[in-house]
């Protein structure tokens, strides 16, 4: 099976790099083709990215706060791009201020994400939560 | 090796398109506006007399960071940090949008804060507030208050700030670009920012202090001190060159005492020695030491102790100010009463050592004082040497060469070649020199200190380690050794 | 200089005096039960083999203090503790009235703590719960554990320890008498000390290690190094004449941090040699640092200041031990999650400073420890010579002639003519020395540095100052200053 | 006016003298005539020497925790010995553990005494009350 292919990106005017300088490191140490979009990238160059590279996830990344505004919309313009089958994660500190992680994580789920992390996330989960997630849509 | 000061043609040229660029600049189109408020401001609240004043009875003062959307809830929330909270000095930390001049998303996230009764923006979006609601929060207050941001085009901001009554602006042409942004490009950001240091320069020549503090800790992550020390210096001269007085530089705490100590040392005398080289006589210079910069542990009580061991290392150095953390750090944006604890626990251990000298004379600070000196000039000697006869160009010249190139920096113009990881005993060293212009016998001391380290692990040093190490601090260690 | 060995004939015959003096002794009449029940305790449980390791390895331990009314409670709290928090080593604390050998008051604090739901009792009433209580705790956890306590006659708690599987005791005969009771006699209280340290020595000759700690910080309240130190190098030595082997001097935190490491580094050197001086070779010595033992600021995040600094201390001072403070110290016994807390702050300190190495080797630092060298031999000399042949004499007329005496102390065999004050940098030295045998040149520079405090802030030398100090800390400062 | 009489210690096995020193120097220079028995007082030692010092008030500290236990019954004994007018006060940590202060001073007040303080109060406050309910008591 090839290596399935990856969208990474923090959204927004976001510029915190550190973290996604890993994500993109570990993932493509665990097998993963990871597109690398840096930081500052906008809904649509997420799913430019996506439609060009034929991938079959998108994990984006937001940690300045601004997560909500930023993300909001991105799952209905990547259903008009035909993306209906692309598997979509966020992560990080998603929105301003301490906040109990159920509350972002529903508050995520509604905006259409599939799966939603905070920042002290083990990074082998969610490489697995991934493959298997990849899958199931793939069928 | 100086750049040209921006003549004041062609800054009123530039500030009439600068203004336009959104409705609030309107209103201060009138320089002597800015310059006849600031006048009225009582001198306890002047940001610049209140650094000389620490300097001289040799205290060190302190600053959180806050911002929120709403004008109440900001003076609420900057009330309660200079009471409950002790705060010597107030910030006002602007949002992101504004940060990249996307008023229209700032309006837009102040709407939804009204609505959804809490920020939903992280900082205050002092553009769209424009003068009138600056003046309405420094008037609020009685401590000195500075605008805290990372804005590469700066220009509106800093009009709107100084009319506004804040007295202190921080940033810089590289430390708010290379850290901040993907697309800006080096000479144009620095051209911006000679903007703002022109501005603060009318004002100091019109009799009124404004403090400018360059951003020293860049990207807050395994940063060697002579890369910002360098940085730093840089801006200081680029300021000076516009007429700016009084300059505040910055450290962000590295984790091991020693080299902080040694840094922070460095960073003040090489800093006078460079000014001085200049030409420059009647600056006034003060250093800021920031608590740890990188990922800080989600646990409040462990996030206690790294802000504590900054405390100590800034009480121990002697810093006129420190920047303060909270043990929300690793979550989002502290409360008001988080952000006070912060405060509170950094006075406690600054009272505790204010009046302990700490050895900083000792062989291990003096090696490494010795090492950062030669480091500094080495670049310095670099971007001068590419500099021809404007400092401007030698900065973008040494960022196309890679001889100045801050680690994990997202922006496109930095060759992002240089590595750092904490040897043995957690200093920052280089693994990766890229193109920095440093010599052999450098080079072989960092190698050295590495291979001690790597001994030691039993592991070859690697980008595992970097990893490991920009993890450490969070997982509760300096140095992140392998399991 | 040495005391003589209890002889096994009179410890037996005290024993059974002991055993009777409540219902619970009984069950520990059989020594060998005790001997036995102890070599089926796994060796990552005994806690002087824990303490022997740490030394090996160059690392510093982690134990809270903690002790509730009754059994379950506290065995859910322990483990917490180990879990949760992290600890290394657990304490059993003891509460206050069977440190008194009042045990029908602590078996009502036990009836009124079940019918609350909640201990009313400030540690854990070992003596009342039995040997097979005891068990109960010991057998619950994964890490060694020690009874602390405070215990003027600890005899019959040792007894049910010992036997109860607790692998190390802490106390001694001035250190648990002086500052924990009022009219506790200064010989006798020696003697019962030397059955626990006799009984001690019996496991030791029979192959089973169990590690002593002399309790170092005293009233915890402005106790100059040489004091401590003297007083925990006279317990050691009582301790080594009945056959103890493993042993741990503790010293509390002074607050100024150069003092604090000179008073590490001596209280290490000069217990080694006045033990090899007195002929012992086979001892085990470690080193018990005590965060800050004196009033605490309310204000957690403070506090957390507080517990910060004692960690950096701990790690930089190389000890083998720390005793960890909670942030919940001035206002009571800390709840579990407050305690864990104190923990978690205090590891993320000590694993930040693990590595590193701290400059104690400076003037200063050097300065202080002859200072402290100078000062310990002084009374212990004059001990040995009031002693004749007998080291507990020497102890006895010592405190009778006042040239023992500790500040703050309840004792009315104490003198209680030693007042320390804080020099200008905290340093904690004399204002009156009482008849401590110090000689005039020790005075005169300790009178020298409180003179240029006294010249910084503008006022005499006074109680007024004595008292300042006591409350600083708490007040967020080191040293009492005026307003 | 004579200095009013009062009668300071620290009740029960509890051995913290800092706080009872200080106390003992305050009120001595705040014009008391302090009678102070230092720690490990038991409630006969107080109400013995608020009988032979003829004391207008008793000031108990407690420390360790164990204070509910210790103090119960001495108002009673207090009253059954003729000492109707006895001022007591309590301060220090009177509990075991942190506890809102409303609920220690409720549970102090239920056991008679007349005011109930924490560790952090201001002394020069608690002198000023003194005097005034060592006053009201008189008549
Ligand atoms: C370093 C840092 C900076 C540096 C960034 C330098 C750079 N270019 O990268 C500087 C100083 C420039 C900076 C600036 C700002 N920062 Co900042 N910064 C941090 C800090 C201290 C560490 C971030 C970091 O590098 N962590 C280490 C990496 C490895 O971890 P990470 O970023 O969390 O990423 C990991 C996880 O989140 C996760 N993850 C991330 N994305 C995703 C996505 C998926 C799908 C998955 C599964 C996992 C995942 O995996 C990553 C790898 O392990 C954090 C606080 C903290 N964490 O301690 C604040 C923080 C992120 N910053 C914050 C803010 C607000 C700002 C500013 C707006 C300034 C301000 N108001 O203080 C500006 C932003 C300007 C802008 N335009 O973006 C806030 C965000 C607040 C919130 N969400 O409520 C934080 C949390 C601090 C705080 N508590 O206030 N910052
Ligand atoms: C120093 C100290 C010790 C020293 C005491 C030495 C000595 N002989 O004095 C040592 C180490 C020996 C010790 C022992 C113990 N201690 Co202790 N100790 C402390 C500590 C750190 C400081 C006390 C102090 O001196 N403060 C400075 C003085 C000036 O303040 P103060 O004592 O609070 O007194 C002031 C006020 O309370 C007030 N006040 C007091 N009484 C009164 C009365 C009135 C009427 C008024 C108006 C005001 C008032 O005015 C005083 C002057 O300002 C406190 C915690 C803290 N405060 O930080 C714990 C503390 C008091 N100890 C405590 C305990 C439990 C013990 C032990 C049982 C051991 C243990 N389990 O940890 C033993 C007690 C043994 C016994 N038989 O009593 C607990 C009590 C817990 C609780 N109430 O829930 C405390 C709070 C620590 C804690 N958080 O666990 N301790």
């Amino acid at each position: 099976m090839d290596a399935p292919r990856i969208v990474l990106g923090v959204i927004g005017a976001d510029c915190h790099s550190v973290g996604n300088t890993i994500l993109d490191a570990f993932f493509t140490e665990a097998g993963f083709h990871v597109v690398n979009l840096g930081v500052m990238v906008s809904q649509e160059e997420f799913l430019d990215a996506a439609v060009e590279s034929d991938a079959a996830a998108v994990l984006v990344s937001s940690l300045y706060g601004h997560g909500l505004i930023d993300c909001e919309g991105l799952r209905q313009k990547a259903v008009e791009r035909g993306l209906e089958r692309l598997v979509l994660y966020a992560g990080g500190n998603l929105v301003v201020g301490k906040t109990p992680f159920e509350e972002v994580e529903r508050k995520f789920k509604a905006l259409g994400f599939d799966r939603v992390f905070p920042p002290q996330v083990e990074l082998a989960e969610v490489a697995r939560l991934l493959r298997a997630d990849i899958e199931a849509r793939r069928n | 090796m100086t750049s040209q000061r921006l003549s004041w043609k062609d800054f009123l040229a530039q500030r009439q398109a600068v203004l336009e660029t959104w409705p609030t600049g309107r209103d201060v189109a009138a320089l002597e506006d800015g310059l006849r408020y600031q006048r009225t401001i009582p001198e306890a609240k002047n940001f610049a007399k209140a650094m000389a004043k620490a300097k001289a009875a040799g205290r060190t003062l302190l600053q959180p960071r806050a911002g929120v959307a709403l004008i109440d809830d900001h003076i609420r929330l900057l009330r309660y940090l200079e009471t409950e909270g002790t705060a010597d000095l107030l910030p006002t930390t602007i949002d992101a949008y504004t940060r990249q001049n996307r008023y229209e998303e700032a309006g837009r996230g102040i709407e939804r804060s009204r609505t959804a009764g809490t920020s939903l923006l992280n900082g205050f979006p002092a553009v769209n507030h424009g003068r009138d609601g600056c003046r309405k929060v420094t008037e609020a207050v009685t401590k000195p208050v500075q605008v805290r941001h990372g804005t590469p085009d700066a220009r509106l901001l800093a009009e709107i700030a100084l009319a506004g009554g804040f007295t202190s602006f921080e940033g810089g042409g590289i430390s708010y670009n290379i850290p901040y942004a993907k697309k800006v490009e080096v000479g144009q950001c620095l051209r911006d920012w000679q903007y703002v240091d022109r501005l603060v320069g009318y004002y100091e020549e019109n009799g009124v202090s404004v403090n400018r503090e360059p951003f020293g800790p860049l990207t807050g992550t395994l940063v060697p001190p002579f890369i910002s020390h360098t940085v730093a210096i840089l801006e200081g001269l680029l300021a000076l060159d516009q007429g700016v007085r009084s300059l505040t530089l910055g450290y962000g705490q590295g984790g091991n005492v020693l080299q902080d100590l040694a840094a922070l040392e460095t960073l003040r005398e090489l800093a006078d020695e460079s000014f001085r080289a200049a030409g420059f006589i009647d600056f006034d210079l003060t250093l800021v030491f920031h608590q740890w910069m990188g990922g800080f542990p989600e646990d409040e009580a462990q996030a206690f102790s790294v802000i504590g061991l900054g405390g100590f290392v800034a009480a121990a150095g002697r810093v006129e100010k420190t920047i303060v953390k909270s043990p929300h750090e690793a979550m989002g944006i502290p409360t008001k009463e988080a952000n006070a604890s912060g405060l509170k626990a950094t006075r406690q251990v600054l009272s505790m050592m204010a009046d302990q000298r700490i050895c900083a004379d000792n062989d291990i600070v003096r090696r490494e004082k010795e090492l950062i000196r030669r480091e500094v000039h080495a670049l310095m000697d670099a971007v001068f040497a590419a500099a021809g006869d404007d400092l401007v160009q030698g900065v973008v010249r040494a960022f196309a060469g890679g001889l100045l190139d801050i680690p994990f920096a997202p922006s496109m113009y930095n060759k992002g070649k240089v590595l750092p990881i904490r040897d043995n005993e957690g200093a920052i060293r280089l693994f990766a020199k890229g193109g920095l212009p440093l010599g052999d016998d450098i080079m072989a001391f960092h190698r050295e200190r590495l291979q001690e380290r790597s001994r030691a692990e039993g592991r070859p040093v690697t980008f595992q380690m970097v990893t490991d190490d920009i993890y450490a601090i969070s997982k509760g260690k300096l140095v992140g050794r392998p399991k």
